[in-house]
């Protein structure tokens, strides 16, 4: 089953999308992440697995500085996104979002309609122009993440109402419906069942063509299924780095072996 | 590998018992939701009977108001009196004055009582005149200017009468009471009533309280609440417009944009102090910033306004900071992370969440807006004014007064019938407030949702 | 041209720029807004507001500045005779600008002739006669100097119009032009307008700052002319209240402290129960119906003027405390009590917590009260140990508004706790509030200038201080005991 | 700002009533507007009278006391120098309880020993401890002493203290030993010094409020202005004061002590500018309005017997000196 | 490694400890759960499974009458715990949570310290008597949890301060430590690594000799490993319920046949 992945999982080495140097992130006391290196490549998915609490959510809200939102957070180090210093002060946390999006943990639908949740994004990023463009762009993100045929005979009622695996693609459609450069997702399919998540896989693989996908997982198959590219954190430091394929059947840290071969999930 | 289980717990053991049978500890849980329950209930219908207490006595006291007793009668304007000159000249004719015309009155009535069969046993002729309100000279005073042709003619008007002659007939001036008051008498009341038998006399509602401005204190009869209305208005639509948008555009400041450091912690601090100023205070800032310093008129709406605004600024931005704080953190996330902008974010998303808790505020703030009369004391504003201020913007800058400077007025006024218009401008406030709200409620119960 | 046409034509051009600058971004981006930093409508929002801000801006200067550079004018154009006694310098001022909206009045209706018109001073007498008889009103002393001092005015008066509308609208134009050339692709519109917001927002939350500092500045002033009168140890320490016509009197605070805070408590005591249990049976155990009656109708309480509360603690609470509790339980026979006072502001104060703390129970996640039923809580576990420490802040916000409002509350208190300072722990006697004095030392009638009614001043100072102290416990209390949702 | 064309008045509340009437009547004969009249009482008027002068200054205050030598100091000092003061008459103050109570003859001296803090006994100062009016002196009525005094807020508290309550302590001879045993200074104060046990309520409202009060408490004794009680006299029985009932005559005549004079004072410098303003003065102290049978006199204000005086003053514009 | 699990679901039949007849759920005009016969049986580890949105979060809710708390929600039908009706007008819901324990999908801890999140359950229940005893059913609940050595240092700081799967975990303790006689638990592993899992699947385990387990799961295996009944649902229809083993070899239904072929996750 892993056959078409593997074989995709080819040669050509992409560029450098985001690149973050020495990433030190601290909650308060609490040093969440350490000394963090890592070249994420355009075009590429890559996974972040890792123990529950280890800092993959924590870094990966570096990536589109969400982590402002938290008082006592504080970042050091330094990322970049097509070498541009994301922590600069000239740059706007807002148009970086709009390029960096994000897929949070926690579904968090707005109160409003479904319909409402998925055009928010196109219609303050101007790019839709009229009713019949936004019509378009919320059923291709809905139908992305599988959530069309469940909900487009109550596309106007509340986002809120859903159950919580629909409440999860919803926020994919949401974040997709943006188009953005770099998409951050935080356990996609955590609350998806075997077909909407191989469904949502293919939107991740489809999105790789064009765009650089962040996934965070902690089903290891998931990992190798989507991901070209393989990072495993521990304890806040990121242990081991590199192709999916390595990582899983060749790790060099210890960490990394007896993390995967506890693989049960 | 978890290392220990659960099922020898040390702690007393779980009864396991029927559903529908209660153990006393939960009969004893349940006892309590039942009394907490029971208090909020209780809590409720305390509130709701004040209310209606409230509610009862001034409606009880304040729905006279909206009545009241005229007298119609034919009135010959004898042109001898009226018009000395002959000339129909309006100058020569402006210097007699109400008194004249009071005379006029008197005799039309007396007239009317000859003619009507109606004995004037025991009442001087002051007595008789006594029965129709002061105001009524000038009114016929009025008519005659503006008409000048009638002079000479018999008219029939309509007139007020004595606010105690009023009074006999809502109940609150008695034969036995009359007996005792200096300023009528039980023959007077008697008069009274036999014209009201012969269908002269009338009590009906009274429009007039609405659109009547204040008269001095020998004319209960005449006092209504158009200009306190007109004033209220001025400066409800003031504080609306200054004090909502510039609370909301703070509390937004505040609680999203402002860096959380020992500034912002004082400001803080300082508008929830400001909520705990004495409204006075407010007056003699008023005072000294916009009249003595800015140059706007004495007893005007426009500076009871921005008073006022000033007052509600800490009411509305302390519960539209209360209202933003509860929109959960993760709403703003999801914003953000598409993309939105901060300012986008708290437009689009968390300010339509806080509304109902901002229009409580709001509403809050201006109830007591509405009511209060404390500030409007130093700006001139609790005062006696007679002539309507203009429409906005320029009548802004007019004098004028107020709904609750109407009632403060009125309750400090020797005639006990001003008592009754103090309650029946309450009623007005009220319903008045009551407009306010329904907007807000139902705006309210647009945007609230649990999430 | 008035002002208001000013004004309007300044808008217009917003309104032009909005559209010049939507055209322009979208035309620079070769149709396709998709190639542009921000939304269309945020290049449209940059240039309207750099047209309309500066102009208005200017224009808003020239009104305030307008007045002070007329009166300048004129004063050349009074005569130094008339000017002599400087006081009366305001009254002649006002004079020639009446005399000169009369003039114009009188020259619309077409009134009077050339000549008139031409020398208005050499024809004071008649114009003034023809002005009378049109019913024109203006003050009777309007002397031939007047009125040339009113052409003075007038036509300086229009001159600065000229100049203002050129200068306004010159403004406009050039931040019209201004913001519609910056505009490219690239340019970040959204933030220009943003930042514009935010100023705006600034500039709103620094009116509370700058009230306070009016406030400060309108009391301390008094303030120190009262000290300087009376002496401050005699005023904070004194525990005599008995202010005097003919000097010699004890001006001492702290029986005003003492009533404030007993009231105080009283009223909260009831109201924060009542209240809280009024939000919490609306939020968690009424049906969505009953809420939307029941709350509305407990706000009604706020906006019931507080002199139908004085009466109802004058005519019925009072008597009712005297005759049912003081008496029989020999605590004295005061109609006016603490008592009565602290009850009936209590009921006042009932909707200030319950409908604030409503807003916020309901703010409280749903996911929070199922998490603490799921576990077999009760509805009133769920709300005491979950949701209401979950809404704290807002709660005690609630609660400090409604002390606010009993510490600031006059009328109550003076027909319910009557007017006599005392310190004394009897709830059933009467006693009195720093508010109340404040009030009745500054509308008495005691001489102006005396410290008894420059006390009113120092009151009010200290009971800014004092709350302000209050304020401050609140907040560290608040933040210490904060429960973040999420 | 557009000029004003409406005359300004402010202060005493005591004044109010007759100011209204007068301002009413004045603009139904006449083609000015209607003055507007505040209330904040005579020390609030008084202050806003020597803010200044103006167009956003008042043009008049009302006062129900003589202005003061240090409030004059601070008009001159403003640019108010020319005042007039206008005496309107005498506002006569009345002691009043519950209709279907005890009556009442008072004498200043009742008072004094009924409400002052000490009172003197057989020559020696002690604390005054009566509780029933008849204690003070046999013929008054059986009946709890409860008196309702204005607040020290009012002025017409100083006229009750020193035509009342000091006049009583000379009349009872406690002046005397009052002199003697704490000195001249101290004497006028325990003279005025009111006991403070909740015999006497001080009354910072109105006399609405304390028609009130004697309605919750029937055997309250209120101290009313004349007109209030003229106005209510079906609630409430007048008391004598030294055996003379209190009506316009008696208080014009001088015969009943308790009384005070009531004045308005005119900005000179707005007069021709302020259009109507002498009218209005003019037209207030006119006999039609001020005299004994005007609206005012049957309102309750006692007429000035030298109202003729006043009305030559007021033509011709005299300012204080 | 599925061998322990399959073992143990050996032959003894347990008594029936839930058992719900033709139970309807409507949210407003919604049809979300559709005539629903079960039997959930004491002593056993019971596994919803079947697609996102198919009304397996709303079935779970209605055994707790959690429903009640929805405004739009009505439920018919007939659901018994040891016999006695739970929608009885006599049956206090109260009395019915604290036997029948819930973890939500979504992590909702309380914004209170962690050590007070688990103690609120006992304490209210009354199931501690002094500090001593909190203290110990807080550890127990937490190891059992797999938390505690993650949070022991920092029992005192918020839980809303926990990363998602630690407030999943979290949650988890907090019901445990009420000792309910039945434990719902919807998708308690979404956001756990496998170790995390693995130790959260012991701690059912061991449950399941005194109580009654029923967990809401997307993961085939997981419900293979743990569950020794399952149950499918699909569009709000329970298509079939009997021995998990029974399910996933031989179904009879050929919707749940395509959907457990179809496993991926
Ligand atoms: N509060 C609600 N209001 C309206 N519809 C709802 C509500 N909650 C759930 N639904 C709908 O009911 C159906 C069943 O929802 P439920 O939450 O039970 O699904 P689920 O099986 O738990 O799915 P998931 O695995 O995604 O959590 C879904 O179609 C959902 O959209
Ligand atoms: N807001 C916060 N305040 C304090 N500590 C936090 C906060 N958020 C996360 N942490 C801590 O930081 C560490 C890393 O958390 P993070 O959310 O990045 O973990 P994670 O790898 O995403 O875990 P999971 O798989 O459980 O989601 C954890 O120990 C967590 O407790
Ligand atoms: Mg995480
Ligand atoms: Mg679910
Ligand atoms: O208001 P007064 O000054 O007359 O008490």
């Amino acid at each position: 089953m892993n056959d078409m992945s593997i074989m995709e999982r080819a040669v050509t080495v992409n560029e450098s999308k985001i690149s973050a140097k020495k990433v030190q992130v601290y909650y308060g006391e609490k040093h969440a992440v350490k000394d963090v290196d890592i070249e994420i490549l355009d075009k590429t998915v890559t996974a972040f697995i890792g123990p529950s609490g280890c800092g993959k959510s924590t870094f990966l809200r570096c990536i589109n500085r969400m982590n402002d939102t938290i008082d006592i957070c504080r970042v050091e180090g330094q990322i970049t996104l097509d070498g541009d210093d994301i922590y600069d002060r000239r740059v706007d946390p807002v148009q970086l979002r709009a390029k960096v999006g994000m897929v949070f943990q926690k579904p968090n639908p707005f109160p409003k309609s479904i319909y409402d949740n998925v055009a928010y994004g196109p219609r303050i990023h101007g790019l839709v122009r009229n009713k019949v463009e936004t019509d378009e762009i919320v059923e291709k993100s809905l139908r992305g993440a599988a959530l069309w045929n469940e909900v487009k005979d109550r596309l106007h009622e509340p986002g809120t109402g859903l159950s919580g695996g629909q409440q999860q693609r919803l926020c994919i459609a949401r974040a997709v419906a943006t188009q953005p450069e770099v998409l951050l997702m935080d356990e996609p399919c955590s609350a998806l069942d075997p077909i909407a998540t191989s469904q949502v896989e293919e939107l991740i693989d489809q999105l790789r063509s064009e765009f650089s996908v962040v996934i965070v997982t902690h089903s290891m198959q998931q990992a190798a299924r989507v991901s070209q590219k393989t990072a495993f954190f521990h304890l806040g430091n990121l242990v081991e780095y590199g192709d999916t394929d390595d990582i899983f059947t060749r790790p060099r840290d210890p960490r990394t072996e007896s993390y995967i071969s506890g693989k049960i999930g | 590998m978890t290392d220990a289980s659960l099922s020898g717990a040390a702690a007393p053991a779980r009864r396991h018992g029927s559903l529908t049978q209660l153990d006393e500890r939960t009969r004893r849980r349940n006892a309590a939701e039942k009394r907490f329950r029971a208090y909020g209930a209780g809590a409720i219908a305390i509130a709701i009977a004040c209310l209606a207490i409230l509610l009862f006595t001034i409606l009880s006291n304040g729905l006279g108001a909206f009545r009241q007793t005229y007298l119609t009668l034919p009135v010959a304007l004898d042109a001898q009196v009226l018009d000395p000159s002959g000339q129909r000249d309006l100058d020569a004719m402006k210097k007699v004055t109400t008194i004249g015309y009071s005379k006029v009155l008197e005799a039309a009535l007396r007239q009317t009582l000859a003619q009507n069969a109606i004995p004037e046993e025991g009442l001087s002729k002051k007595d008789i005149g006594d029965l129709i309100s002061k105001e009524a000279p000038a009114q016929l005073r009025n008519m005659v200017l503006a008409d000048p042709a009638l002079v000479g003619t018999s008219v029939d008007v309509s007139v007020l009468t004595n606010g105690r002659v009023d009074g006999f007939f809502k109940g609150r001036v008695t034969m036995a009471s009359a007996e005792k008051d200096s300023n009528t008498s039980p023959a007077q009341l008697q008069l009274a009533q036999t014209l009201k038998e012969k269908g002269m006399l009338a009590t009906k509602w009274n429009w007039a309280f609405l659109t009547n401005p204040d008269a001095s204190d020998q004319r209960p009869e005449a006092a209504g609440v158009g200009i306190a209305i007109l004033g209220s208005v001025y400066m409800m639509l003031v504080v609306l417009v200054l004090a909502v948008p510039i609370g909301v555009a703070a509390s937004i400041y505040l609680e999203e944009f402002a860096p959380k450091n020992r500034l912002t912690d004082i400001i803080e601090v300082n508008i929830a102090n400001l909520a705990a100023v004495p409204s006075i205070v407010f007056g003699i800032l008023g005072l000294a910033a916009f009249i003595n310093f800015a140059g706007l008129p004495q007893s005007a709406p426009i500076v009871g306004g921005l008073v006022l605004t000033l007052m509600t600024l800490p009411t509305i931005i302390i519960s539209t900071r209360a209202a933003l704080k509860a929109v959960p953190p993760s709403i703003r996330d999801a914003a953000l992370g598409i993309g939105a902008s901060k300012m986008q974010t708290i437009f689009h998303h968390v300010l339509p969440l806080a509304l109902p808790g901002i229009l409580t505020g709001t509403i809050i703030g201006l109830a007591q807006a509405l009511g209060e009369t404390a500030p409007l004391l130093l700006i001139g504003m609790v005062a006696f004014v007679k002539n309507f201020p203009s429409a906005p913007p320029e009548g802004l800058f007019d004098p004028a007064s107020a709904l609750p400077v109407q009632v403060y007025n009125w309750t400090q006024r020797a005639d006990p019938a001003f008592f009754e218009r103090a309650s029946g401008a309450i009623i007005v406030l009220l319903v008045f407030l009551l407009c306010m709200n329904v907007l807000a409620i139902f705006l309210r119960r647009r945007f609230e949702r649990r999430w | 041209m008035p002002a208001i046409w000013i004004a309007l034509i300044i808008l217009a051009l917003a309104v032009v720029g909005y559209v010049l600058g939507v055209k322009r971004a979208l035309s620079l981006a070769g149709g396709d807004s998709r190639r542009l930093h921000s939304r269309t409508t945020y290049y449209g929002w940059n240039v309207a507001l750099f047209a309309a801000v500066p102009a208005l801006l200017v224009l808003v200067l020239w009104l305030i500045a307008q007045p002070v550079m007329l009166e300048r004018a004129m004063s050349g154009a009074i005569p130094e005779d008339m000017l002599s006694e400087g006081a009366n310098r305001s009254l002649i001022i006002a004079d020639v600008r009446n005399t000169a909206n009369a003039l114009s009045a009188a020259e619309q209706k077409g009134l009077l002739s050339a000549a008139e018109l031409a020398d208005p001073a050499g024809n004071a007498d008649a114009i003034k006669a023809k002005l009378t008889d049109a019913g024109i009103r203006f003050a009777s002393g309007a002397t031939p100097q007047i009125f040339a001092a009113a052409e003075h005015y007038s036509a300086s008066q229009s001159t600065g119009r000229k100049v203002i509308t050129v200068l306004a609208l010159l403004a406009a134009v050039a931040g019209l032009a201004f913001a519609t050339m910056r505009i490219h692709p690239e340019f970040r519109a959204r933030n220009v307008v943003e930042t514009f917001i935010k100023g705006l927002l600034i500039a709103c939350s620094s009116i509370a700052i700058l009230t306070t500092v009016g406030i400060v500045l309108s009391m301390l002033f008094e303030t120190g002319h009262f000290f300087q009168a009376y002496p401050w140890t005699d005023f904070f320490f004194g525990t005599t209240w008995s202010p005097k016509f003919g000097g010699g009197s004890q001006l001492g605070i702290l029986p005003l402290i003492w009533g404030t805070l007993y009231i105080s408590v009283i009223a909260l005591a009831v109201s924060v129960p009542v209240g809280l249990f009024a939000a919490i049976y609306m939020s968690e155990y009424a049906s969505s119906r009953v809420r939307s009656v029941v709350k509305p109708a407990i706000e009604m309480l706020a906006g019931i003027p507080t002199i139908v509360y004085g009466l109802f603690a004058l005519i019925t609470v009072g008597p009712m405390l005297r005759d049912y509790f003081a008496q029989p339980l020999g605590l004295g026979s005061s109609g006016s009590s603490v008592m009565t006072a602290g009850l009936v502001m209590g009921i006042m104060l009932i909707p200030f917590v319950s409908s604030l703390s409503d807003d916020i129970i309901n703010a409280v996640p749903q996911s929070l009260r199922d998490g603490a039923l799921g576990l077999g809580s009760t509805q009133s576990e769920t709300v005491r140990k979950v949701v209401l420490p979950a809404a704290l802040p807002g709660i005690v916000g609630a609660i400090l508004l409604a002390a606010s409002r009993a510490i600031g509350e006059t009328m109550i208190v003076v027909m319910g706790a009557g007017a006599a300072a005392k310190m004394n722990l009897n709830p059933f006697e009467a006693m009195t509030t720093i508010t109340v004095k404040i009030v009745s030392q500054l509308t008495g009638d005691t001489d102006f200038r005396a410290p008894e009614t420059l006390v009113a001043f120092a009151l009010g100072l200290t009971l800014f201080v004092i709350t302000l102290a209050l304020n401050i416990v609140a907040l560290y209390v608040v933040r210490k005991y904060r429960e973040q949702y999420e | 700002a557009s000029a004003r064309d409406q005359i300004q008045v402010s202060g005493s509340s005591t004044v109010l009533p007759y100011a209204t009437i007068a301002a009413e009547a004045f603009s139904e004969n006449s083609d000015f507007p209607t003055p507007v009249v505040e209330s904040g009482g005579s020390s609030a008027g008084l202050k806003k009278f020597c803010e200044g002068v103006g167009d956003n200054t008042i043009d008049i205050a009302n006062s129900s006391r003589p202005i003061k030598d240090s409030e004059r100091e601070a008009c001159k000092a403003a640019g108010v120098a020319d005042i007039m003061e206008v005496r309107i008459g005498y506002d006569g103050i009345v002691f009043a309880s519950d209709i279907a109570g005890n009556s009442f003859a008072f004498t200043p001296a009742d008072w004094f020993n009924a409400l002052s803090a000490e009172v003197v006994k057989d020559g020696k100062v002690v604390k005054n401890t009566a509780t029933k009016w008849n204690e003070i002196r046999a013929e008054l009525p059986d009946q709890e002493i409860l008196a309702f005094v204005p607040g020290t807020k009012h002025g017409t508290r100083e006229v009750f203290e020193e035509k009342v309550i000091a006049a009583g302590c000379k009349e009872a001879g406690a002046a005397d030993v009052f002199k003697k045993e704490l000195g001249d200074d101290k004497a006028k104060e325990a003279c005025m010094a009111l006991r403070t046990d909740g015999k006497s309520v001080d009354i910072d409202g109105d006399y609405t409020e304390t028609l009130a009060r004697i309605g919750s408490a029937k055997n309250g004794i209120g101290v009313f202005g004349l007109s209030f009680y003229e106005n209510n006299t079906d609630k409430l029985k007048v008391a004598t004061m030294s055996g003379v009932t209190p009506s316009t005559e008696t208080i014009a005549s001088g015969d009943y002590p308790v009384s005070r004079p009531l004045f308005f004072y005119v900005k000179k410098a707005h007069i021709g500018q302020v259009p109507g303003l002498k009218e209005f003065a003019e037209f207030f102290v006119s006999d039609d309005i001020a005299g004994p049978t005007g609206p005012l006199a049957q309102y309750g204000l006692v007429s000035d017997p030298k109202l003729a005086d006043t009305q030559k003053a007021v033509a011709d514009e005299a300012t204080m000196q």
